[in-house]
């Protein structure tokens, strides 16, 4: 039931998918501003990839946390999730899940092709891949709480990164800065234990948190 | 085996209706009326457990229904104002998919024959959103052919279907309740279904 | 000759026709491709400066060339479209978009492929690159929006307004490499020793570019030919067509 | 002829990779291209071709009582 | 009548100032992650910081474009600006201007704040703030259009994105650019006046085209 | 004055109504009748020019109003079914506003003056969102007390309103009427208006 609903999911996003698109684009424009507002020195690009890498993917992954329950709760199936006989909080980590496979996974590897642009190393366009993989689940898991919240609201989509983003930022701190210690030879493993810590930490709570969200957005 | 003692609900500042008591038994009809705005999709909501009343009880079998949560959906289908079905799938997915996420999985089999007795035959594969109106709410009432719950909680399940369709659902009603189903129902058109008893319910 | 013009822009005679022309721009493309390649590989000499890597220019060309001229068409149909109100040129200009992604698409992956040996980097920041890749979220721009319209007369009109503002980008992509001081430079490769290797060379990438022109209009009129049933679905003529398979 | 032998021919004079690295990807996208196209032309087919039988099954229904 | 568009908009930007200060602090929470993502190196930071902030600035004010008819659309009050007797086209250009004036000049304003954090000198700060002051209201415009064109569509703000980024493109180089002269000691008034011409371009021909593709989104 | 010759709309994939032909002269009023998803909406649409017909022509005093254009807007007055007005103004503020914004600038006496006419004496302050449906209505068909149209275009204008309303909005299309106005309404409700020359148009 629970990978019904991930079925669902991305049969839908097979069949949009101009909307899964139009994230993954969002992100690599988002990527390539940074360079053109910065100049083309490859040096300081090299320094400042992670970060932007990072931060780009937080954006893109937020702004598209809109769609998670949004078009299932206008046309109804929202409600019908809420009444099956399986928990809730399992079914919204199945959207999440789906959420990170339609949008993460794809970032995540896109990601090398930009961190060539930044001329970044193997090494580092590894570590890169492999924190994304690690720390966009958390990213949707935590959006998932966001979007429930914020669900049917006037103005949800600047309200939903006001409420998500400072939620964010440890796994920005610690995505970013798994792949800078790679590519100044310190080992990135450290870094990538304690996102995988918040990734089981946000599997636990956030499906949970999420589901109470949502039963208080759709009373 | 539903059983409703003094229901209130309060949307926004006002209250929309109080002191709501009623109980229903096995093979039994409850109509709820009322002009538009009367709160009827309201207290439907309330029955099924997606909001909670100002006020007052609901109980089944015995047991208050916030206390039995997710076994309580196990027994009810709701279906309401919006169709719950989407755009870019096509309908035999929309079925299978819905049903399975009322823990309730059919084969492809199963739903095959729902649709065609839904007047759907040869429409299973189309994406439902080159369907009309009326053959979409069709793909949402195929649900009931195939689920086994006992109790179900139909919004206005008659609109924008024709005399045809109306009369199939008719049929459907008056099987599940003959078999001991109970049925709670909304509708502006009139309705005959031979059941046990038909009990209305008119909210002002 | 008016009249015969009249009768091909509506859409089930342009649909029989576009079917009967398809065939031809294939099977010239096929030719020009293969005799292309063969000079491209075994006519063309090794050039003195890059050796045997320049030999990318033969599709990089082409495809950048193709890449802002099929921007230039897009544009010019929709503009069509929208100022008369003519389905059939709209649905043309919806066709040309993906093929003008996939051959910008290509003129920077060959590019970049190219810049490696030849610059040692992938990817620089320099103007004619970047208003390339530009050039590249325009066109997804303008196939999302085009997607996320359901209404198809609308999702033309609004997809004619995006592209033409979009074409400012076609000029600031061929004349960055005048207008700036820039990595990428035309000029490394007329500049080999004799003539008759640069007359080869050039037979080669014209060739070349001549059948990715001979492709691309097949492509195009494949993808209108769908397009067009996918919007008359509901006429008459499109169920006859249907009864008649 | 520019080519001594075959493995000379794929080396392209120590630049093989990038040489084959884009024509392969050109290669590549005119297939996928027209095989995206083929796929989208037959998913078209088959739902016309649905719906025509679907009306063509009612039309007789609705003539024949 | 201009006038009174500028008004009614200001009007009710100040009787909805939760919304104006959302896209504030999205603004400063996007320029604040960027040190956390990159590490704390002073004269990286520097180096970075107009880009950053221009890219920043784009974003904040592509994601209030959103805002800008969007309410007017639901509740009718777009089509009874089509209906006016004055050329659409000024109306335009005074929502345009009132979108300026409420998410670009507090962008402007609150930016030298932010380039402090990132130790920018004097000069460079006065530098910021004009070419935010003169780049913000090609934003403003050239959003406009986007956001008239995906009027009420599904994941219009994505879409949004997709569209005028890339037209952004020119006003983050010579806006970043301009900061980064100053800073070098160069002039900056050769990009100046270079973001002066496109606002000039901008203002005329933007409302035109937004106004068009407005009337294509209400028909 | 209001010329119409073979209007056709399409909408999606099928024409919602063809060959539509009237006239209407100065103190007529025209109603168009028809169910729901009739097409009237659309065909007013269509005559105040914010869509286009797939076919045919419509003529302001021998003009066609797509080459007139701005000016057809400064002798026409479309209410539609939405309200335009803002929930965060006044019902003063948004009188004055649209009036403006309509090309027709009046004082705050005049806009005083409409609203206390139009029954909201004593509110004219308040914010439109804590007013009832009804009275928003009313504060967008104040806009009518104070425009000086010729030809209004009124889509549903009696929605939501209770019978004292509906006689003063009654009372004003005769007024309109009378000193040669024209006036072009939907309404699902009866209405007597007494015009020089009522005509109907029933859509199906
Ligand atoms: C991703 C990187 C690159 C991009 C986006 C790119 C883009 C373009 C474009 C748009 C054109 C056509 C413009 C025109 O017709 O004047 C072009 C032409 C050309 N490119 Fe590139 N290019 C890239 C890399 C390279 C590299 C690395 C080289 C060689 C060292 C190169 C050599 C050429 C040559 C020789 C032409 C033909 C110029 C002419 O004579 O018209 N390009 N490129
Ligand atoms: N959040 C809310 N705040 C204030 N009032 C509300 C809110 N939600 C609903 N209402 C009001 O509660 C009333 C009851 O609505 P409900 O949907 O239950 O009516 P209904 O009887 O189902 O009507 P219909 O026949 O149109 O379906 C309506 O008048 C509605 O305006
Ligand atoms: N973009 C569209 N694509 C397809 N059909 C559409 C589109 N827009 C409107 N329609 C259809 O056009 C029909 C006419 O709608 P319209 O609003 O004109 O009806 P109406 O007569 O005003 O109805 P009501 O009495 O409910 O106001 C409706 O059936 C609607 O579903
Ligand atoms: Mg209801
Ligand atoms: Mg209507």
């Amino acid at each position: 039931m629970f990978l019904w609903v991930i079925r669902r999911d991305l049969l839908l996003a097979m069949r949009q998918r101009a909307d899964v698109l139009t994230t993954l684009f969002f992100f690599v424009i988002v990527v390539s501003l940074f360079p053109l507002g910065v100049g083309p020195e490859i040096n300081m690009l090299r320094a400042m990839a992670p970060g932007v890498v990072w931060v780009a993917a937080l954006l893109a992954s937020m702004l598209s946390l809109e769609r998670m329950f949004f078009s299932d709760y206008l046309d109804g199936t929202l409600e019908q999730m809420l009444l099956s006989p399986e928990p809730l909080s399992l079914l919204v980590l199945g959207k999440a899940l789906a959420h990170w496979l339609v949008t993460g996974v794809p970032l995540a590897l896109i990601a090398p092709i930009l961190g060539v642009q930044f001329d970044l190393s193997i090494d580092a366009l590894l570590v890169l891949t492999a924190s994304l993989l690690l720390g966009t689940p958390i990213l949707s898991l935590i959006g998932a709480i966001g979007a429930a919240l914020t669900l049917g609201l006037r103005g949800g989509g600047v309200l939903v990164s006001l409420l998500v983003l400072p939620l964010y930022i440890p796994v920005l701190i610690f995505g970013a800065g798994a792949v800078e210690a790679s590519s100044v030879g310190l080992g990135a493993s450290a870094h990538l234990s304690l996102l995988g810590a918040f990734l089981l930490l946000s599997l636990v709570f956030a499906p949970w948190a999420a589901a109470v969200a949502l039963r208080i957005s759709l009373e | 085996m539903l059983k409703v003692t003094n229901l209130e609900c309060v949307r926004g500042e006002n209250s929309l209706f109080k002191d709501i008591n009623f109980i229903l038994e096995a093979g039994e009809l409850l109509q709820v009326n009322g002009p538009n705005g009367s709160g009827k999709t309201s207290l439907l909501r309330i029955l099924c457990g997606l909001a909670k009343p100002a006020y007052g009880e609901i109980q089944w079998r015995g047991n208050f229904i916030h206390s039995l949560d997710e076994e309580y959906h196990s027994v009810i289908t709701y279906l309401g104002h919006l169709n719950g079905v989407k755009d870019n799938l096509t309908a035999i997915e929309n079925l299978c998919i819905s049903c399975a996420l009322a823990g309730n999985e059919i084969d492809e089999k199963k739903a095959y024959g729902a649709l065609q007795y839904m007047g759907l035959g040869g429409r299973e594969a189309l994406p439902v959103k080159v369907l009309s109106q009326g053959q979409r709410r069709r793909v949402t009432l195929a649900r009931l052919l195939v689920c086994s719950t006992v109790l179900w909680i139909l919004d206005e399940p008659l609109v924008a279907l024709d005399n045809a369709a109306v009369d199939l659902v008719q049929r459907l009603l008056e099987q599940h309740l003959e078999e001991g189903g109970m049925v709670v129902m909304t509708t502006h058109q009139e309705i005959n279904v031979t059941a046990v008893l038909t009990k209305r319910l008119q909210l002002v | 000759m008016a009249i015969n013009w009249f009768k091909y822009s509506s859409p089930p005679s342009f649909y029989s026709l576009a079917g009967k022309m398809i065939p031809l721009f294939s099977i010239t493309s096929i030719v020009l491709f293969a005799l292309g390649l063969y000079i491209g590989f075994f006519v063309a000499p090794t050039d003195f400066q890059q050796s045997e890597a320049y030999r990318i220019i033969f599709i990089h060309v082409p495809a950048a060339w193709m890449s802002m001229f099929l921007y230039l068409i897009m544009a010019g149909w929709a503009a069509i479209g929208l100022a008369f109100n003519t389905r059939l040129s709209s649905m043309i200009a919806t066709a040309i978009a993906p093929t003008g992604a996939m051959f910008t698409f290509l003129a920077l992956w060959t590019g970049a492929f190219w810049g490696k040996p030849m610059w040692g980097t992938w990817w620089v920041w320099d103007a004619r690159l970047t208003s390339e890749l530009i050039l590249l979220f325009l066109y997804i721009g303008f196939m999302a929006l085009q997607a996320a319209i359901d209404d198809p007369r609308r999702a033309d009109k609004a997809g004619a307004v995006i592209a033409l503002v979009g074409v400012v980008n076609i000029p600031i992509i061929y004349f960055s490499v005048k207008w700036w001081n820039t990595l990428h430079q035309g000029a490394t490769v007329s500049l080999t020793q004799s003539p008759k290797m640069a007359t080869t060379m050039l037979t080669g990438m014209l060739i070349m570019s001549l059948a990715c022109w001979m492709y691309s209009i097949a492509v195009i009129l494949m993808r209108t030919r769908t397009i067009i049933l996918e919007r008359e679905r509901n006429t008459m003529w499109v169920s006859d067509l249907q009864g008649a398979a | 002829m520019n080519w001594a032998s075959w493995s000379d021919f794929f080396a392209m004079g120590g630049y093989g990779f990038y040489v084959w690295g884009s024509y392969l990807v050109f290669l590549l996208c005119i297939i996928g291209e027209i095989v995206l196209i083929i796929n989208r032309r037959r998913t078209l087919h088959k739902q016309l071709s649905l719906i025509h039988k679907a009306t063509k099954q009612e039309m007789s229904n609705e003539t024949t009582p």
